[in-house]
């Protein structure tokens, strides 16, 4: 194969992934069944595997780790997020639509990666540094026993619990005189019971349905009750969703190719994945280093909890289980270690599944991803961007 | 400068030094010499702060810096170019030499140094922007001192500079290294294979066997010692 | 020899537990075990029905103080291999005579199987699934449950979306990892093929949250009903994420989709959703309306779903069939096998219908018809023939 | 009294349970651990083998459905679906091995787990085997109806337990002081002298593999006849991962280590699972669980014994310092 030819050939997907995204933002694809459609729902899905691949792959490359707690971070990020969206009510602060909205998504955002990256910081340094010399079988077993220990708490922690909760949508708060007539969405207000063993509970109770027209008389008992005391739910719809994750998925991979390439921390973080003995002695603090690369990797993952949960519209201790497991994949399929790789594989594993669920059925998809693996991993064990495989001495 | 006094060091149940003693003064060349596995390169380690030692101390400038790990000494003008090399293959020359600035902010500083470094190698000048695996062993080895210049070192620890390089090269790298101890004023700790070579080079040296000092002197004298020709100069 | 070595065992380990094996109550309860996913994927289901069971038991012990239960709770954490070892465990180390247990056909299965070899009877207060009481060869001659069959509801669905929806063709959407799935749609399909419309299949399954390019894929099928057969926690995010895709086709299920939890999972929505069910609290019957105030009373105000109230008349059952039992085994404690006979034919009214339990060990029961837009409305009841 | 849990009371029914929970488990971490402790193989996929054998027994005993349980014939079948099961995992093992061994590492480790999921994932799509729903494995030597019955039909199996863990033993055990296991060991400590000392690594390597997926085969075969029903639900990841725990537990290499460190494992699980030690504990069980596990390996990870210093799996030689 001629040099150019190959170039081609490499630059075309990439074309192909432009166009989709191009034809995502401009917002006419993704709710049909043409095979653009398909893309761009595997692009979306994609760049959540992406996400969360980045941090696999980044604590992988400086580490050698497989850190099964990832899908954990993922999970605290959107429990971070949930609470924020659920109870800060910044949606009740008065701004002109969609402000309030938008800076409730923004603030559950950056709640979620923050308690997503502080808990890596903690788990690094109570659970991983210790064990570091330890041997690789027993660190990967200590992650496990994390992953295990951080879903099952969640599961026992009252705040939380074991069920799965439906995502919060941002409360649009509206006085009972605003509401037409009939109403064009469902509206609640919030009710607070006491129940036999003196907990309170508050509960969100309807007060009209979407087509209904509210009687004179609840009419008037709420505003008898006084101010803005009903809500509507702000959902964001599914495009806006889907932009957001493709968009932030862009800004999150250029950032962080910005930051391992340009900056003095990424610098070290590259030397000490290579040589952490050379990295020592040229004065990094390694702790610090991988320190960093933790808390990066699940900064990411909380953005991604977030944006993950959000487009299902739930969200449950095992929330983390199967997009890490498939992150993992797409990182393994991208090259682990690589970080163009962790976007490269997630976008693929995530198009290709959809694809395949689309075209040819959705019974066998979830082997797909298992069997790509394999392939990838017999074919080229460095994966599709990965470098040539060197065993280190 | 360096004062190393009763230094003992095991891995797990080995024990690799057992009460070596050694000093280096400022502005110095020491060399260690000895047969493989005499602990030439472990007590560059434990100055370095790679291996914590068991028992001893190590003091730089009179301060006490056993047990001190190898990140916090760089900042105290300390370096090593450790057995091998060890340069960091996947990140370009420049990106190398940089890292060996790493303790230095201040971008103005590193350029500088940075400058000073490639005129002391000026091969790594023309190699700038190439991957450091792509360099030849003898480059490479220049990158690995020239890393370690970017410190500003006081005190550099070199371990085997001349290994699986061309007699030509070595001549070149030992060159190199006494101009650094010359123009710069570094104190040097060397530790070779090829003796003659080190002993020529330094001022001092010290023959390590088994864990111990077995000889110390200035390096002429070790020259001419006749247990060090009979043992390390292949002299009969 | 061998009889010592166990006592052996057995004294070493209660010493190492620092338990010694308790006293038996003077009154020797009969003790029932209730296996329940408490937590996980079915979780409202698991904590409905432990509701009902618990309002009913704080009844009876009020009305009939000769009687001496006691409620063994084991959470199965809506994961089938959970299953077997807590039914075991129920049975062996807390004497239950009776297993009460538990809401999804496939994890009642695996009980059942456990029960059938260690010959206690089992009552399922919801699983539908038909299969655990035809194939005796597999589950045993002492299943019982206190709700219908998926035959009689997937046919009741077919009919419903042939008749009332007037659709002629359906999508169904099956989970392969749950036989109530598999059970309720082959039903489904059964029906309304034989009065003229066709039906095609889809698959997903409940590890996976992502259903876009499954519901974009079922919306471009242009089916004018879409049966999502299964169980609530997939069925919300679908119905959200089916917004624009579905626009307009009703959907239907069984009553795994009875949670409270199914509205606030679906979203904003403007779809029709259709699902046959036990009871519902916005029925008027003032029996229902009887309990949905006890239940109100009790938990702070919720409305009781389905579960709650198969729940209730699952303790009920229990008790009717244990004071039948007595009577014949003379006052003393039923034993499993009589436990077992006396369910055989029992008849009570329960809060969600008259209960005949018949020779298939299931009750012929009347199926109500929900429809769930903003809060569960009752739309129909449909009496057994 | 109404009451939401009942003191638990021991039982022997209970800790013949527990035992062959411990049989099960010993089996299946000895064949695992030819293959990581001996061969130096980072499996992550052993369940799918486990899963393979316990299907191809079940599969195999559901076609003799009729035969009368206890009769020569069912016990002719019990034990022809142990040569059955076993040569379908041999053979799944030969299929996985030759080709992914060449993998080192992680890599191995990886493509291991992703067999496991396949082999998961293959058998929810076939109806032959149950789908995801259950199959029924048919009694073939003996069919409990009440607790009496299923008191001894736990013995019975406590007994054959035991013999096919002291059969698995004794074999690797033999193995691995033969030449061929000498060979596999030196694979282990160094895979490139191996080579040029004339061990043709790749063929040992592929052997100790196919052994240890023959062995987690048997397993699989007495687990499904124990239990009579198995679904795919039986053989995830984590069952893989309890495996893999348990060989690190017990040292990698040491086959007494793997017995303990699986009556430890299997024997707390249930104590924790029943409840003895109250309600609370019983309660955060997976908590205490997991958190045992991290502390295990934060204080002990060369296992419980630690008599064998073989934590170096990968042959990166430990410079100072340097992460291995």
């Amino acid at each position: 194969m001629s040099p150019r030819l190959r170039l081609l050939l490499q630059a075309l997907p990439a074309l192909a992934l432009g166009y989709v995204v191009v034809r995502m933002l401009v917002g006419d694809v993704g709710g049909g069944t043409t095979l653009l459609d398909y893309l761009s729902i595997g692009v979306t899905q994609g760049a959540i595997y992406a996400f969360v691949a980045l941090g696999y792959t980044m604590v992988y490359g400086i580490i050698r780790l497989i850190n099964f707690a990832h899908g954990e971070f993922f999970m605290a990020g959107a429990f971070a997020g949930y609470f924020v969206l659920r109870d800060a009510g910044i949606e009740r602060w008065a701004l002109p639509q969609p402000w309030p909205v938008l800076l409730a998504y923004l603030a559950a955002l950056l709640a979620a990666a923050l308690v997503a990256g502080t808990l890596a910081l903690v788990a690094e340094a109570a659970c991983y540094r210790p064990i570091r010399k330890a041997g690789r079988v027993a660190a990967l077993l200590t992650a496990v026993g994390l992953s295990l220990l951080l879903q099952n708490l969640a599961r026992q922690w009252p705040a939380i619990g074991p069920t799965q909760r439906p995502w919060p949508a941002p409360r649009m708060w509206a006085a009972a005189d605003e509401v037409p007539s009939p109403a064009d969405a469902h509206y609640y207000e919030l009710k607070t019971f006491t129940s036999p063993t003196g907990e309170r509970v508050e509960r969100e109770k309807p007060v009209v349905f979407k087509g209904a027209t509210m009687t004179p008389a609840v009419r008037q008992r709420l505003a008898a009750e006084g101010g803005r005391n009903v809500f509507r739910k702000g959902e964001l719809s599914r495009t806006v969703v889907d932009r957001s994750i493709v968009l932030m998925l862009a800004a999150a991979a250029v950032g962080l190719w910005f930051l391992v390439q340009r900056t003095r921390t990424g610098k070290a973080m590259r030397a000490v994945s290579e040589d952490m003995a050379a990295a020592r002695l040229m004065g990094v603090n390694v702790d610090r280093v991988i320190a960093a690369t933790f808390f990066l990797g699940a900064f990411l993952a909380g953005l991604g909890g977030v944006a993950y949960c959000a487009k299902y519209g739930q969200v449950d201790p095992l929330t983390g289980f199967m997009p890490g497991l498939k992150a993992f994949i797409a990182a393994v399929l991208g090259g682990i270690g690589s970080i163009p790789g962790a976007v490269v594989g997630g976008l693929f594993l995530g198009v290709s599944e959809n694809l395949f669920a689309a075209e040819v059925s959705t019974e066998w998809k979830d082997v797909l991803a298992f069997v790509l693996l394999v392939v990838v991993l017999l074919l080229k064990p460095t994966g599709l961007m990965g470098r040539p495989y060197r065993e280190k001495v | 400068m360096l004062v190393v006094e009763d230094l003992v060091v095991a891995y797990g149940a080995v024990v690799a030094l057992h009460g070596v003693s050694l000093e280096a003064k400022q502005g110095e060349i020491v060399t260690l010499i000895g047969a493989n596995g005499a602990g030439k390169s472990t007590t560059l380690r434990a100055v370095s702060g790679m291996v914590a030692p068991r028992r001893g101390s190590v003091r730089l400038d009179g301060r006490e810096v056993g047990g001190v790990p190898a990140h916090r000494l760089v900042r105290r003008g300390l370096a090593h170019v450790p057995e091998g090399r060890r340069i960091f293959t996947g990140l370009s020359v420049r990106e190398n030499l940089e890292l060996g600035a790493y303790t230095v902010r201040g971008r103005a500083e590193v350029a500088a140094r940075l400058e000073r470094v490639l005129a002391l190698f000026p091969r790594l000048a023309e190699r700038i922007a190439q991957s450091g695996g792509t360099l030849s062993g003898g480059e490479q080895q220049m990158l690995a001192i020239g890393r370690a210049m970017m410190a500003r070192p006081r005190l550099l620890l070199l371990d085997e500079p001349s290994l699986g390089l061309a007699p030509l090269l070595v001549r070149e790298i030992f060159r190199e290294i006494a101009r650094i101890n010359r123009e710069e004023g570094t104190t040097i700790l060397l530790v070779e294979q090829n003796a003659h070579l080190a002993l020529s080079t330094a001022h001092r040296g010290y023959v390590l066997e088994t864990g111990r000092v077995a000889l110390a002197d200035a390096a002429p004298a070790l020259l001419e010692s006749p247990r060090v020709r009979a043992a390390y100069l292949g002299a009969t | 020899m061998r009889r010592s070595l166990r006592a052996a065992t057995v004294a070493v380990l209660a010493l190492l537990g620092g338990v010694a094996t308790p006293a038996r109550a003077a009154d020797d309860p009969l003790v029932v075990g209730v296996v329940l996913p408490m937590s996980g994927d079915n979780a409202t289901f698991g904590q409905e029905s432990w509701n009902g069971l618990q309002i009913a038991a704080k009844e009876l012990e009020g009305k009939d103080p000769s009687f001496a239960f006691k409620l063994v709770l084991s959470d199965e954490q809506s994961k089938r291999e959970q299953v077997a070892p807590q039914t075991k465990q129920l049975i062996e180390n807390n004497g239950a005579s009776i297993v009460v247990g538990s809401v999804a056909s496939s994890n009642t299965m695996q009980a059942a199987v456990v029960c059938k070899e260690a010959g206690i009877p089992l009552l399922t207060p919801a699983s539908t699934n038909d299969k655990l009481t035809a194939e005796t060869e597999k589950y045993g001659e002492d299943v019982f449950r206190v709700c219908f069959k998926d035959s009689f509801q997937g046919t009741m669905l077919g009919r419903f979306a042939w008749k009332t929806l007037h659709a002629k063709k359906a999508v169904a959407l099956v989970d392969k990892g749950q036989a109530y799935s598999v059970g309720l749609s082959e039903q489904f399909t059964r029906e309304f093929t034989a009065l003229g419309g066709k039906v095609e299949t889809e698959y997903y399954t409940s590890a996976d949250k992502d259903y876009t390019t499954l519901v974009q894929k079922v919306g471009g099928m242009k089916p004018e009903v879409i049966l999502i057969s299964g169980y609530y926690p997939q069925a919300g995010p679908m119905i959200k994420l089916s917004k624009d895709a579905w626009k307009g086709v009703p959907i239907i299920g069984g009553d795994g989709l009875d949670s409270p939890d199914l509205l606030p999972l679906a979203g904003e929505t403007d779809a029709q959703v259709y699902f046959t069910s036990h009871f519902v609290a916005s029925d008027e019957d003032p029996v229902v309306q009887g309990f949905v105030k006890k239940y109100q009373e009790a938990y702070a105000g919720a409305d009781p779903g389905a579960m709650a109230a198969l729940g209730y008349d699952a303790m009920y059952a229990v008790y009717e069939a244990a004071k039948k039992a007595r009577a014949a085994a003379g006052g003393g404690k039923p034993t499993p096998k009589q436990l077992s006979a006396a369910l055989r034919g029992l008849e009570f009214t329960g809060v969600t219908g008259k209960i005949v339990i018949g020779p298939d060990r299931t009750p012929r029961k009347a199926v109500v018809i929900v429809k769930a837009s903003g809060a569960f409305q009752f739309f129909e009841k449909i009496q057994p023939e | 009294m109404w009451t939401l849990a009942a003191e638990f009371q021991f039982s022997w029914l209970w800790v013949a349970e527990v035992l062959v929970g411990v049989a099960l488990y010993a089996m299946l971490a000895a064949s695992l651990n030819l293959v990581t402790g001996f061969g130096g193989m980072f499996s992550l996929g052993h369940h799918g083998f486990f899963a393979v054998g316990a299907y191809a027994a079940g599969w195999m005993a559901s076609l003799a459905a009729s035969v009368e349980p206890g009769s020569a014939a069912g016990w002719a079948v019990f034990a022809a679906s142990a040569v059955f099961a076993v040569a379908a995992s041999a053979a799944a093992g030969l299929l996985v091995g030759l080709p992914c061994l060449r993998l080192r590492g992680d890599y191995l480790a990886i493509a291991t787990l992703a067999f496991g999921e396949i082999v998961r994932i293959v058998i929810q799509n076939t109806p032959a085997l149950g789908g995801s729903l259950e199959l029924n494995v048919p009694r073939l030597v003996m069919r409990p109806r009440g607790l009496a019955e299923v008191e001894s039909f736990r013995e019975l199996f406590l007994v054959v337990g035991v013999a096919a863990l002291a059969v698995v033993l004794v074999v690797i055990r033999n193995i691995v002081r033969s030449a061929h296991g000498r060979a596999v060991v030196s694979v282990r400590e160094d895979e490139i002298a191996s080579e040029l000392l004339g061990v043709p690594t790749t063929r040992y390597k592929v052997r100790a593999f196919v052994l240890g997926a023959a062995f987690a085969g048997l397993a699989g075969w007495y687990y499904a006849h124990y239990t009579g029903s198995i679904a795919p639900a039986n053989f995830d990841m984590l069952v893989g991962i309890k495996i893999l725990l348990i060989v690190v537990l017990g040292g990698l290499g040491s086959l007494t280590g793997t017995v303990l460190a699986a009556a430890v494992l299997v024997g707390l699980e249930r104590l924790l699972q029943s409840g003895v030690f109250g309600e609370d504990l019983k309660r955060w069980m997976q908590v205490e669980y997991a958190l045992i596990l991290i502390l295990v390996m934060l204080l002990r990870p060369h296992g419980l014994l630690g008599r064998f210093e073989l934590g170096d799996l990968f042959r990166r030689r430990a410079r100072g310092g340097r992460a291995a």
